[in-house]
């Protein structure tokens, strides 16, 4: 029988193509990110309050 | 007398229980698939494909009907439905072939036979017994009909309207549903008179208010009649054809009436309640994760209550396999699956009406925009008109996209990513759609409500 | 003799053109187009949407000619050039008509001539002198030939192609590239004898090599002859016809030579140079951002070396009116760019071929994955052969959709969102395609990438 595979999402970043995509143009790093959204995804609110972090944090 | 034991054993070979096998055993488990018919269930013998094949049969009549218009000299001689079922048996039977070979390579092993629960671990098939570590019940749905309504003679479910070897002179359907708008599509591409009785206000009453309306205009064209808004109360029948009379005394005559009032669950005499699962007028009750109330019994597909659709189907099936397997599947809702009808013209739709939408998510939470395909320059050529019709919150993502118009089925892909990725207009609008493609209608509208049409105003 | 002041000049109303005067308009600025011939430019009225209706046409001819495998009894007699061109020019009439009435509603003052550029900001108009803050250009593309082979009598461009009012009997098709293969395509159809004569091993040089191989093949069960790989010597005509000799010595006599080896841009004569703008070998040479050398002066569409294709051209168009206005819009490469060839079987493609991703991101860093439509029921029923390949880098998104067959251009939408947001096959999985649709092949084969495949090994 084949191998139980483990779903290859872990490599995945957490979070919908699109957010992903809005997140590469505005320059934010996903891995710096807690997610906010269902089962921990990353949310465009969480992309856009990265952004809206003042400079000092980072 | 023989007990065979499985890590999953699957009651019902259709849509939903061979897709829940297929995963089962990609992820390393042992299935048993109980099938007392033909593996492929409704889906493939009754359903979807040779209905497909009917509708393609439908719109080649209709193209060759149409060809002087686009300088093609073609006389259109009629319908051959011995050819029309000989087209039609083809398509089925190779698609059976692939299926049937699908399963044998991937390990599955098939028991032909009428499985009963016996106990949450144990299906009952003649003299066998089939244990299984988790269970999936799959047994699909039949073709149900009102009280007082008989089916027999020239009342006819779609299973016998599947199988006509002539082209009735005229037809009553009666139900203004996926399954009635399909037939009356096709009977009417065939040369048939169609009238069709809807109790709801409208056509396809589950779709978009404005994709309904659209549809009854579009068949009005095309000669199809309807009543809408009154009820069926009886109907008569002798050698000659059916009088099907309404609620208000009006009355319609036919060759045929075609019963598509929707179709319950195939779970009677299963054994189902007596091993304590849940069953609500037929259908098995789980939660959100396809677990009925018994631990270890599962239900996917036509027997779940909600949109029965063969792709609901094979998701339920993946999920459920998956969800065994530990891997801790999403779920998606019903609403976010995408719905196509595959009448003339097409209907695609996923996500929220506007109407869902306006209650979900507040009146002024929301805006809509629909593109009217007669902008678009693919849909002109194609001589076909109809709309995309999005629905987005108010600065938030895109929850519906509702369509109507030739060919629109095969545009719901993108719509379906959209809705279940919750993808701004303003996310599409960049990427700009080739043209000139109906699709491109789509990418219109997704620009106009990210506030920038292009050909639009 | 006057002066008008925009704040936005635009050379050419094709798409490019057209479309940046569009967005510009909607951002608030004040936009003068110039257009020496008709709003809409090549795609409009001599390429894609001309081209499409007759693609059309050969579409029924064919669906018409096969209708008896499908139950419609139809006899074909052949095609009414003059319907033909009826329905082409009815087509046109109606886009060219939306177009004008959209420009016009939007507020763009549109000058009727020839522009040159004078300076930075002005461009001369017969007397009128016309001056923006900035200046798009937008000029478009002309059918090229080859050194020595000159266009006329029976060796003719697409132009001449699209209003042809026979049916030839014979054509020779120069150039397997889109033009080439969709003029090929048209008039199999309508019944002549092709041969195309591409001087690289393939057709559809530019496409996947699994693709340009399957439409080898399809060509040629349709007798589509082709020459592959030989280049092309010279051509002599007479009352009789062309005979076309390649640099082998082979010969290939038809009634017509249709050259279709490319399109190069029209900036010729228009003072570009003059006013110091760098150009090769005719186009326009711009940055990523679509600006020229010269600040305040843009260009878009096919002047710009790459892709020719209208949303392209839209796609710049957009992006300079909101690159000027400050909105900051994103790149899109043309890698990401929907491709769609209209010949049959269709073609279309989006992001990098297998071999183009093998060299970006190393042989072993990508995978792929092959499904072929014959495991589809709806292109069975459409009775359509062909496959999609997907192109995924290893534990990464999807860089590369490759479609064959009928209608797979209208499936690229998806296709094109998948890959320009950089989806992984696992993003997709959960969500099962509408069953039985083309599209849910697309849906299989990320099923598949995704390690999961359905109907499917
Ligand atoms: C006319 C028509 C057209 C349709 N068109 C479409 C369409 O275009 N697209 C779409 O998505 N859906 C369509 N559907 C719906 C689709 O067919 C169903 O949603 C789908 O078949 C449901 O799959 P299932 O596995 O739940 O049940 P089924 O496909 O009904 O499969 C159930 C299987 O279980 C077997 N079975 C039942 N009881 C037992 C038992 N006790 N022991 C052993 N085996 C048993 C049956 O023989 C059957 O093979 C259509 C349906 C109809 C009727
Ligand atoms: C046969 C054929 C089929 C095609 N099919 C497709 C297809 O299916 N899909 C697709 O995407 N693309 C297709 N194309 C390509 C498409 O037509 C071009 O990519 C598109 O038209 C380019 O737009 P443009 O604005 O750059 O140029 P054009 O459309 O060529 O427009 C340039 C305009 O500028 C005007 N102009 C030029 N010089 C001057 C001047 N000095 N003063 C004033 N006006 C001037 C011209 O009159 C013209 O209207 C096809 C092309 C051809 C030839």
């Amino acid at each position: 029988a084949p191998e139980a595979e483990a779903e290859p999402a872990a490599s995945r970043p957490r979070s919908t193509p699109p957010v992903r995509a809005l997140a590469r143009v505005l320059g934010v790093d996903l891995s710096q990110l807690t997610g906010t959204g269902p089962t921990g995804l990353i949310t465009r609110e969480d992309v856009r309050a990265q952004l809206a972090r003042p400079a000092a944090e980072e | 007398m023989s007990e065979q034991n499985f890590d999953l054993v699957v009651l019902g070979g259709g849509s939903g229980g061979y897709a829940a096998a297929l995963r089962a055993v990609q992820l390393g488990l042992t299935v048993g698939l109980i099938e007392k018919g033909k593996l492929g269930g409704t889906c493939l013998h009754l359903g979807c494909i040779p209905t497909k094949a009917l509708l393609h049969s439908a719109e080649v009549a209709d193209v060759s009907r149409e060809s002087a218009k686009y300088g093609v000299k073609t006389q259109f001689d009629g319908i051959d439905m011995q050819a029309v079922t000989t087209f039609r048996e083809g398509i089925v039977a190779s698609k059976f072939k692939g299926l049937q070979g699908l399963i044998k390579a991937r390990g599955i092993t098939v028991i032909a036979g009428e499985g009963r629960l016996v106990s949450p671990t144990t299906v009952q098939v003649g003299e066998d017994t089939i244990v299984g570590k988790n269970v999936v019940l799959a047994t699909g749905s039949y073709s149900r009909s009102l009280p007082g309504l008989e089916i027999g003679g020239r009342v006819i479910t779609s299973e016998t309207a599947l199988e006509l070897d002539y082209v009735p002179r005229k037809v009553a359907v009666l139900g203004g549903g996926v399954i009635g708008v399909e037939f009356a599509s096709v009977w009417r591409s065939f040369g048939a008179d169609v009238t069709i009785i809807e109790a709801l206000p409208h056509l396809v009453p589950n779709e978009e208010e404005s994709v309904s309306k659209q549809l009854e205009r579009a068949f009005r064209k095309r000669g199809i009649e309807y009543s809408l808004g009154i009820r069926f109360q009886s109907v008569s029948q002798d050698e000659s054809g059916v009088v099907v009379t309404l609620e208000n005394g009006s009355t319609v005559e036919a060759d045929l009436l075609l019963v598509a009032v929707g179709r319950g669950a195939a779970t009677a005499g299963l054994g189902f309640e007596e091993v304590g699962i849940t069953v609500d007028r037929g259908f098995v009750i789980t939660d959100e994760r396809l677990a009925t109330n018994i631990p270890g019994v599962y239900a996917v597909g036509d027997i779940v209550p909600g949109l029965q659709l063969a792709h609901r189907g094979f998701q339920h099936g993946i999920f459920v396999a998956e969800e065994i397997a530990g891997l801790n599947p999403i779920v998606v809702e019903d609403l976010n699956i995408p719905k196509v009808t595959y009448c003339d013209p097409e209907i695609a739709s996923v996500g929220y009406s506007e109407a869902k939408a306006a209650e979900k998510f507040g009146t002024d939470k929301i805006s809509t925009y629909e593109y009217n395909l007669g902008g678009n320059g693919k849909s002109s050529i194609l001589g076909t008109s109809g709309s995309i019709k999005l629905v987005r919150v108010v600065d938030g993502p895109i929850v519906g996209v509702h369509m109507i118009g030739a060919r629109v089925g095969e545009l719901i892909g993108e719509g379906q990513l959209v809705v279940n990725w919750e993808a701004y207009p303003e996310d599409i609008a960049p990427f700009l759609h080739a043209h000139p493609t109906q699709n491109e209608a789509l990418g219109e509208a997704f620009l106009a409500l990210a506030g920038k049409p292009l050909h639009a105003m």
